[in-house]
């Protein structure tokens, strides 16, 4: 069992599960979290590094490390595990956003039950991704769905018992369809497996019951994807949340939800999602623009960014649905990409937000003035958000747009209708939208004169921030720089299945 | 008359013996040694409860036994049920030794363990009675004795009142059982349930209907299914803790055990399956009306029965399922709703104890004066909500994929609104949660206090029964192997 | 061909933005000042020799006897889409390319060394900023040369958006400032509006002709050399994967597809080149530092319109009705930005608008450019005007920094009579007046006169429009001249403080400009830029240039009558035309239609209403499903009574529901 | 065809039952209601005598009329406080219960007519020792089992008992 | 004329419906208790009908009942003894005031 290093990816998180509980302070507790997360990102680059090797040596299976323990056996149950570029690509989002999200609750209050609700959530996330099996993979989501509801509601601020209130539940509504979903697929796979992989090669879930399972499971991994109508957890959520928590939560938890609408719902049925695309393409494709029109207008950081994390997931949905490769290349850069600048974003509101006390921009301006580091890498974050190039929002948007364009006009002109390239271009209008957004938050709390004479005292980032954003900076920096290593890993490594995918619909 | 046929009762003849040697000892010893009550009864109860599991896996007992010309079965599946059900008491002997051993109990604590383990007997009866007589009996042998437990705590006036209702009430709804045996037998001239499953067979009378209608009322009370559940709240509320948790858990597993027993043996072939539909509607009721009581509730043992009504529920989604993996996941789901349960009650029984507080509001911030006794307690909930990795997770997991393995889409929507009614209980489970963990704001009214041996002991085995049930699998596997083996016509069958 | 010189051309000025940005702090302003702009200084002798290969080497690479090929020095993959669809990040000599290297490196460079006095006060103190200053500068002059580099359309599109950032950072200079702020906001967010229809434009071009690459699309390989083309204006030649000639021609709302694109790609380029209806960021633009408007806002960044729809001009001459909008939209703006330019006081704002009305000039020449006309002279003329204009202007714009740096003044009522204070401002500034209104023998008379033949090949009604600009822009520059320096004397009130000229490094920049104006229109430009690359020699035509220059005279004269000593004329002009004054004060009020739009339709009727419904319908339902749920919960309280008398009711008639509920059902 | 004297005998049975089963539950005093109880459960006795089950007649005398009518007279004796033995039953009260019991009713009602329609047949009244046989036996429709299990039954309920009733 | 075997069901019903009624209606625990017993009753009567009508060959319902009426007996006591309780408890024995543990 301890030979695949996949399995590395949960038993590092509960080794440091354990460390935290046994720390006797704070100094031991960072020592833990730092290190973990070290090593889980070491691991991960160490993975990525290993994968490619394999590779590029022609392996061609859809899954790499592929594993399989016993579990439930009369059930098929099984811990199945393997990862593909995707979940690589995850992996790797996750334990960096680990660590700076340790860096950024670097004076937290409570701290060990602080770190331990953390690491329990990251170990949800990292079971998650590593996960092939149905079973596991449902199991280790809810284990990282409800961590939330405490760190929220011990660790939050604001209305936070009832954001935490609301977002679990949310969440938890979007399960509950989900283990709905996952239990259908499995006894109407034909073939009684869990393992989604094997249900994908070998599986044929007849039409209608796709038709009925492709919505359950789309929707419940939606919710936490935020789409629209599902959105509104995330604004009160994320506002409320403590820096670390909204950091892991927009910037890891909801790609669970684009990583699940891809992995199971479409992988598994893509008859249904060809067919009812058009559903959520359209409350996608809302999520978009709406998402962006209402932080246009909102006065606390962290509602805009929340609406923008709307805005920018509810993209990674839509590109998902496009059914095309290069679109679905771009949803995953684009959660790459989201995951690490919203978690800057958010580190950022948070350490704003722990100088200044108040995250309304109408009590803050000329920040620059005071807090130049910060100031900085805030407009950073903006930049990457509204798709600077040499930033990763650029570099995802734009594959996204050329994927969803082609596959739009594919099907204008082939006769099926308008619908993908009118949304696709909806979408395309999201980009001045963000600008518009970005660019008012920046001109508001960074530039301008100081609004507030006491915010004069304050002091700039300190060196556990300054790592921690700078972390997160050259990421995005070097994903918007050299964007070819990481799409052609994701195209080449996940493109088998996808034209697999595409394959079963043409 | 071949009184050999004892032989087969194994488990009942010892649960007797356990019964005898409490009332000796209680009768018989010296006012001195009755301080030792508590712990002798637990401490044989557990030497019995080893034996019976011991038992189970011997392989003279593998096979299915039939005594009394079929009115009475035992078998590994059945031995099965049973041991669940003597480990539920177990923990629930060792959780009330504190509250047995308290001033006020000691001239009746005697009379508490007899009557426990009677209505225990009662269980088991029900369970493997093939005859409606032997199950009547054990019917009422597991209610009737109970109603004077509830009445134990005689200090309050909440105790008198729960034992009324619970008695009248009781009385009542046996009153319709029998009415719907009468029907019943006036259609298939006897009352094993073999005979009346091959009567019946095709039956479509009006006369079934409304029999098998008061039969699942007759038996619903005891699950307390909505509508037949209103004594639930009220009695668990009244009675002392530990026999409200002896109810919620144990005489609730053993009802749904019986249930299942009878549903499918005397009325499986029942005309197009019309208990499948009245279990239907039921579920639906159950959980949500369940759900929506337990929402407003300020009492932590009224908030827990309304939990229990809603658990209920879901239990019967694996009667529901009417498959070998059903009976596996309803016997799973107990035995995981044991221990959680257990878990819950364990906690509130020492916070009662130490300082006679019940509220929800009274927990307030215990997370800060008794971290231990929070962290429990939202386990507990956590695992009654069905959170991963808990045991309850898993439970409801596997009785909704049973429920599911039927493939209808009736059954799909039945466990779409099971599901979606679970966001409604995680919502309730978690306000437990945030009077511990997140009001913290004003000093908790329960002071730091260190809960007893036994009742820490006790908590400690539901914990790791919790943490463990789940994860290994051995168990849920082992179930799924015993009923899948056995055949859906097995023993239980 | 070895790469390097051309992969230090890109390479410099982003090293120098990284290292001035990261490092710039720990650097004293003077060093960052001087590294900065010896680092243009290197880029532009690089530029310069590039230039210099790609003219005149006779490199069979860059020339096939009098044809000028399109070249790729290097041309990495950046990222790849699907099909031929992958973003190169590449470097492209081509004519136009290579004019624009020397444009841009010349005037960056100006402006480096400029901006090493300009950006201190009288003591020699340095501005907050500064090396953040210079940091700009060459991430600015990074993208820029990345832009005209471009190989193909996607990487013109990053650089494209690189300039815009750097730009916005730009103006945002002096962040303290709520109007600097405000002005970047506007400039960003405005071409990123004009961007979105060039995206779109990319996407429904890159679609149908599967290709990104500017030689894919224009040019036709030639034989033996793999990385050079020939411009090709030939329809069958230019498009490699050719889904536009796929019958029947695509059409999308009674236009071609093609038509559709290239004018949403022209909307990119309206937007950075400032057109009508999309200009109103530029005259905003002015709060950055003036070198910097030199640069961005004069020279370079605005006319990377033109110089998109230069590039893809063969594209554009398939489709002739974009080539009609370009034209129409030009003729507009340039008419429009000249009557404003008339009547503003901020002497940068009136330097803005006549830029508008100068670029506007090169698109109409682009616009009315045909191979037929008199071998597509207005390709050339544009691109001309487009190298003289950048001189002229950015001297205009240094001159005016020296004059804003010496009063603390951007209005002429602080200047009035300056002449004798600061000859070499005023000398220099005289000439480029003079070759923006087109007086012989200065350069814009050369490159104005090229248009005005092209618009006359074109259509008479063009002609007499751009000439009446033409006139109008001689107006309004001698207004703003002499308005500067005569109009009355200049009244000092302190001596020590009179303004004057300013030191060298500010100086030198402005004679060197100006010399380059009263030369620049000398040069043979057709032997250089052709729209087809052919060499080809463009010979004056005496008429028009005769007619425009005896209109520009008469301008002048108006100009220096009403304007040269203090007079009541302009007033009573003013009190004359009330109402167009007051439109062209005010700028025909675009600004107000804007912020309408922007604040009440956007803002107050779209984001506000949404965000509404966003918390009020959406959330609120998700609230009234908690809401109903525990509605439902008091609802059903009366159920547990406590009487039990109740419970054995609700269980009696729940019995018999369900007996007879499924009986019934059964039936 | 069933003798004329027989039919008379159920009239007066069946009549005795159902008055004096209204009686019981709408008499004002208490101590009537039980004595009307008493008589219901007599004419019950008489209906089984009739249908040839001597044993159980005796048995329903004895236990019921004997045993816990007796018990219920005690009990009325023990909880009576002077003054409150009539009680009125509010209008609500009285309807809510007739509608229930008149659902019970029809819908028994219905189900039974629908279903049974048979004459009675001829039967041998079981003598003792087949009773005694029965009871004690352990084959097919014999009942020992039951019989062990309800003694364990009446042992706690009297321990139960106990333990309720007394005072401490 | 023929006794039908409703004709012994329809009393029973109407004693057991009795039985339901004074349950509902009656304040007095006692008379609830009575009522009950009417209604188990009215289950033996059915029992014995069913039994003597439609199989006489066996004495299945003639044993239910007899088994019944024990249990009927220990119910009774219990019951009574729990109602001489809460008499103690609460010098009341009104159903309608047993109603602290509501909603």
């Amino acid at each position: 069992m301890f030979d695949n290093i996949l399995i590395y990816f949960v038993l590092i998180p509960l080794v440091m599960l354990a460390g935290v509980a046994l720390s006797q302070n704070i100094k031991q507790i960072r020592a833990v979290a730092v290190t973990g997360s070290l090593a889980l990102t070491a691991l991960s680059v160490y993975l990525l590094v290993d994968y490619l090797k394999l590779r590029a040596a022609g392996e061609t299976a859809a899954m790499l490390y592929t594993d399989s323990w016993q579990w439930f056996a009369p059930l098929n149950i099984n811990l199945a595990v393997g990862v593909d570029g995707i979940s690589i690509a995850m992996l790797i989002l996750s334990s960096i956003i680990l660590l700076t999200g340790s860096f950024a609750s670097w004076t937290i209050m409570k701290p060990k039950a602080f770190f331990l609700w953390l690491i329990l959530l990251s170990t949800g996330v990292f079971g998650f991704f590593i996960s092939i099996d149905l079973f596991a993979m449902f199991m280790f989501y809810e284990v990282a769905l409800i961590p939330m509801y405490l760190l929220i509601g011990v660790w939050g601020s604001g209305k936070k018992n009832y954001s935490a209130m609301k977002l679990t539940l949310m969440l938890m509504g979007g399960s509950a369809f989900l283990m709905l979903g996952l239990i259908g697929i499995y006894y109407n796979s034909g073939l009684n497996s869990w393992n989604i992989v094997e249900i994908a090669e070998n599986g044929s879930i007849p039409h209608n019951w796709q038709m009925f399972l492709f919505p359950m499971t789309f929707v419940g991994f939606g919710v936490l994807g935020a789409m629209f109508p599902f959105h509104t957890w995330s604004p009160d959520g994320h506002a409320s949340a403590p820096t670390a928590v909204s950091m892991l939560h927009a910037g890891v938890l909801m790609k669970l939800g684009g990583y699940g609408c891809f992995r199971v719902a479409i992988y598994l049925m893509p008859q249904a999602a060809n067919e009812l695309a058009w559903i959520f393409l359209i409350l996608t494709g809302i999520s978009v623009v709406y998402g962006a029109f209402s932080a246009c207008v909102q006065t606390d950081l962290k509602y805009i960014n929340a609406y923008s994390s709307v805005s920018h997931c509810g993209l990674v949905l839509f590109a998902i649905l496009m059914l095309n490769t290069t679109a679905m290349t771009g949803a995953i850069m684009q959660m790459l990409s989201h995951g690490l600048m919203t978690a800057l974003f958010f580190a950022l509101i948070g350490m704003i937000y722990g100088r200044t006390h108040t995250r309304d921009v109408r009590e803050m301006g000329g920040l620059m003035q005071i807090m130049p580091y910060l100031a900085v890498c805030y407009v950073i974050a903006g930049m990457a958000s509204l798709g600077l190039p040499g930033l990763s929002g650029f570099v995802a948007e734009m594959t996204i747009f050329i994927g969803s364009f082609e596959q739009g006009m594919a099907d204008y002109v082939g006769g099926h209708g308008s619908l993908r390239i009118v949304f696709t271009i909806i979408a395309c209008c999201s980009i001045v939208i963000t600008a518009v957004y970005i660019l008012r938050v920046v001109g508001k709390l960074l530039l301008g004169p100081v609004h507030d004479d006491h915010h004069r005292q304050l002091t700039d980032a300190t060196w556990w921030e300054r790592t921690a954003t700078a972390t997160l900076i050259i990421c995005v920096a070097a994903i918007g720089c050299f964007p070819n290593f990481f799409e052609s890993l994701i195209k080449f490594t996940f493109s088998p299945d996808i034209f697999k995918v595409l394959g079963m619909i043409q | 008359m071949d009184y050999s046929q004892f032989l087969a009762m194994k488990q009942e003849i010892s649960l007797l013996v356990v019964f005898l040697l409490v009332f000796f000892y209680d009768t018989i010893l010296p006012k001195k040694a009755q301080n030792g009550i508590a712990g002798f009864t637990t401490l044989i109860f557990g030497l019995f409860t080893a034996q019976s599991i011991a038992y189970m896996f011997c392989p003279c007992s593998a096979q299915d036994t039939t005594a009394f010309a079929g009115m009475y079965v035992t078998g590994p599946v059945i031995m099965a049920i049973k041991n669940i059900l003597n480990i539920g008491v177990l923990i629930v002997l060792i959780q009330s030794i504190k509250w047995a051993n308290g001033e006020f109990m000691i001239v009746r604590r005697g009379e508490f363990y007899e009557l426990l383990l009677v209505t225990l007997f009662g269980m088991y009866l029900m369970i493997s009675g093939r005859h409606f007589l032997i199950f009547l009996i054990g019917l009422e042998s597991a209610s009737l004795p109970l109603a004077a437990m509830v009445a134990f705590d005689k200090k309050r006036y909440e105790s008198h009142e729960a034992a009324v209702k619970y008695l009248l009430t009781a009385v009542f709804s046996s009153a319709i059982f029998m009415m719907g045996l009468s029907f019943v037998y006036g259609l298939a001239g006897s009352l094993y349930f073999t005979d009346i499953n091959l009567m019946i067979f095709g039956e479509n009378s009006a006369l079934a209907v409304v029999a098998l209608a008061f039969v699942i009322a007759g038996i619903g009370f005891k699950l307390s299914l909505v509508p037949f559940h209103l004594w639930t709240a009220d009695v668990y509320q009244g009675a002392p803790t530990p026999v409200t948790s002896y109810l919620s858990v144990i005489s609730k597993g053993a009802t749904a055990f019986a249930f299942l027993v009878v549903l499918i043996q005397a009325f499986g072939m029942f005309y197009e399956e019309v208990w499948q539909w009245m279990l239907y509607a039921l579920i639906i009721v159950t959980i949500t009306v369940g759900n929506l009581f337990a929402i407003r509730q300020k009492n932590l043992k009224r908030f827990l029965a309304f939990s229990s009504i809603s658990q209920a529920g879901y239990i019967m989604l694996g009667v529901i399922a009417f498959n070998a993996t059903g009976i596996a996941s309803l016997m799973y789901y107990v035995l995981v709703y044991i221990f959680s349960n257990l878990a819950a009650f364990g906690v509130i029984g020492a916070v009662e104890n130490a300082t006679g507080k019940v509220d929800m509001d009274d927990y307030n911030g215990l997370s800060n004066t008794n971290p231990r006794l929070a962290l429990c307690m939202m386990l507990a909930m956590f695992s009654l909500a069905g959170i991963p990795p808990f045991a309850g997770f898993f439970s409801k997991f596997f009785i909704f994929a049973a429920a599911l393995q039927q493939g209808s889409i009736a059954i799909y929507i039945l466990v779409l609104i099971a599901l979606i009614n679970t966001i409604v209980s995680l919502y309730y489970y978690l306000l437990v949660v945030k009077a511990m963990y997140i009001k913290t704001e004003e000093p908790c009214q329960i002071p730091a206090f260190r809960s007893a041996c036994s009742e820490r002991l006790g908590l400690w085995i539901s914990v790791a029964g919790i943490l463990i049930l789940g994860v290994g699998a051995v168990f849920y596997n082992y179930l799924l192997d015993l009923t899948t083996s056995m055949g859906l016509f097995g023993s239980i069958m | 061909m070895d790469a390097t010189i051309q992969i230090l051309i890109l390479a410099i000025p982003l090293f120098m933005f990284l290292f001035l940005g990261l490092l710039g702090k720990y650097l004293s302003h003077k060093l960052a000042g001087i590294l900065g702009t010896t680092a243009m200084g290197i880029v532009t002798a690089l530029a310069y020799y590039t230039a210099y290969l790609y003219f005149f080497s006779g490199d069979p690479h860059f020339q096939d006897g009098t044809q000028r090929l399109q070249y790729i020095v290097f041309n990495p993959v950046w990222l790849e889409f699907y099909g031929n669809l992958h973003i190169n990040i590449g470097f492209l000599l081509d004519p136009i390319s290579a004019m624009m290297l020397v444009v841009i490196t010349t005037i960056s460079f100006m402006v480096n060394l400029y901006s090493n006095a300009y950006m201190r006060d009288h003591h020699g103190v340095f501005e907050k900023g500064f090396q953040r200053y210079y940091a700009f500068l060459a991430l600015f002059s990074f993208s820029m040369l990345g832009l005209v580099v471009a190989t193909n359309i996607f990487q013109m599109y990053i650089f494209w958006e690189l300039v815009g950032a750097s730009s916005y950072l730009l103006i945002g200079f002096y962040y303290t400032s709520p109007a600097a702020v405000s002005a970047s906001k506007k400039a960003f967010i405005v071409t990123r509006f004009a961007d979105l229809g060039f995206l779109i434009g990319i996407l429904v071009l890159s679609y149908y002709t599967g290709v990104f690459s500017f030689m894919d699309f224009t040019s036709a390989p030639v034989e033996g050399l793999a990385d050079t083309f020939k411009i090709s204006t030939d329809t069958a030649a230019a498009v490699l994967v050719n889904k536009f000639t796929a019958s029947p021609v695509p059409m999308f709302m009674g236009c071609s597809v093609l038509t559709w694109a290239l004018v949403l790609i022209f909307m990119g380029g309206m937007g950075k080149s400032a057109m009508l209806p999309l200009h109103i960021w530029l005259p905003d633009a002015m709060e950055g530092p003036t070198p910097v408007s030199a640069l961005i806002h004069a020279a370079t960044m605005v006319v990377a319109g033109v110089y998109l729809v230069a590039r893809l001009f063969p594209l554009y001459l398939q489709e002739t009705a974009a080539l009609e909008i370009v034209t129409v939209v030009g003729a507009l703006t340039a008419f429009y930005a000249a009557m404003v330019a008339c009547a503003q006081v901020d002497i940068k704002r009136v330097l803005a608008f006549s830029t508008i009305s100068q670029i506007a000039f090169m698109m109409v020449s682009l616009g009315v450019c045909r191979p037929e006309y008199h071998h597509g002279v207005g390709y050339m003329a544009s691109m001309f005007h487009l190298f003289t204009h950048a001189m002229f202007k950015a001297l205009l714009f240094l001159g005016a920094g020296a004059l804003i740096h010496a009063v603390h003044s951007n209005n002429y009522t602080a200047m009035h009579g300056l002449r004798k204070y600061m000859p070499v401002t005023h000398w220099t500034f005289l000439i480029g007046c003079l070759a923006i209104a087109g007086i012989i023998p200065f350069s814009g008379f050369f490159s104005k006169d090229e248009i005005l033949t092209a618009c006359g090949e074109y259509s008479t009604l063009v002609y007499i429009w751009m000439s009446a600009v033409a006139a109008l822009t001689a107006f309004y520059m001698f207004r703003l001249y002499f308005l500067i320096f005569w109009w009355k004397e200049h009244k000092v009130h302190d001596p020590h403080h009179a303004p004057h000229d300013q030191p060298w490094c500010m100086t030198l920049p402005l004679i060197f400009l100006a010399l380059v104006s009263c030369v620049a229109g000398f040069i043979p430009f057709g032997d250089f830029v052709t729209f087809n690359g052919e060499e080809h020699t463009f010979d004056l035509d005496w008429t028009v240039a005769g007619i425009s220059l005896t209109v520009a005279l008469i301008s002048i004269a108006v100009a220096a009558k009403m304007y040269m000593k203090e007079n009541p004329l302009p007033d009573k002009m003013a009190a004359a035309l009330p109402r167009l004054w007051d439109w062209c004060y005010h700028r025909f009020y675009w600004d107000e239609l804007y912020m309408f739009i922007t604040h009440r339709i956007i803002f107050g009727l779209v984001c506000k209403p949404i965000a509404w419904f966003d918390r009020h319908i959406i959330d609120g339902t998700m609230d009234a499903f908690a809401a109903i749920t525990n509605k439902a919960s008091c609802a059903i309280k009366g159920l547990q009574s406590g009487n039990v008398q109740t419970y054995v009711w609700v269980y009696l008639i729940g019995a018999l529901l369900l007996g007879t509920v499924t009986y019934i059902c059964l039936l | 065809m069933d003798s004329v004297g027989s039919i008379i005998m159920y009239v007066i049975i069946a009549l005795s039952i159902v008055i004096f089963s209204v009686l019981a539950v709408t008499a004002r005093k208490i101590l009537r209601a039980a004595t009307y109880l008493l008589f219901t459960l007599f004419a019950t006795a008489a209906l089984y005598f009739q249908l040839d089950y001597p044993f159980l007649g005796a048995v329903q005398i004895a236990v019921y009329a004997g045993g816990i009518v007796v018990l219920f007279v005690f009990a009325i004796l023990l909880t009576s406080n002077p003054g409150d033995n009539s009680e009125k039953l509010e209008s609500k009260k009285r309807f809510t219960g007739l509608v229930a019991a008149l659902a019970m009713a029809l819908v028994g009602g219905y189900a039974l007519c629908t279903r049974c329609a048979a004459l009675l047949p001829d039967m041998q009244s079981a003598g003792m020792q087949k009773i005694g046989e029965t009871l004690m036996g352990t084959g097919y429709q014999q009942y020992l089992l039951p019989f062990e299990a309800v003694s364990v039954l009446l042992l706690a309920c009297i321990i139960g008992g106990i333990v309720i009733a007394r005072k401490r | 004329m023929d006794l039908n075997i409703l004709c012994y069901l329809i009393p029973a019903l109407i004693m057991f419906c009795c039985g339901v009624y004074g349950f509902i209606t009656r304040k007095n625990m006692i008379a609830i208790l009575i009522s009950l017993e009417l209604m188990l009753n009215a289950v033996d009567i059915n029992f014995v009908v069913f039994n003597r009508f439609l199989f006489p060959g066996s004495m299945e319902g003639m044993f239910f009942t007899l088994f019944a009426i024990a249990i009927a007996a220990a119910e009774t006591a219990l019951a009574i003894a729990i109602i001489v309780n809460i008499f103690r408890a609460a010098k009341n024995i009104d159903v309608r005031e047993i109603t602290k543990m509501k909603f």
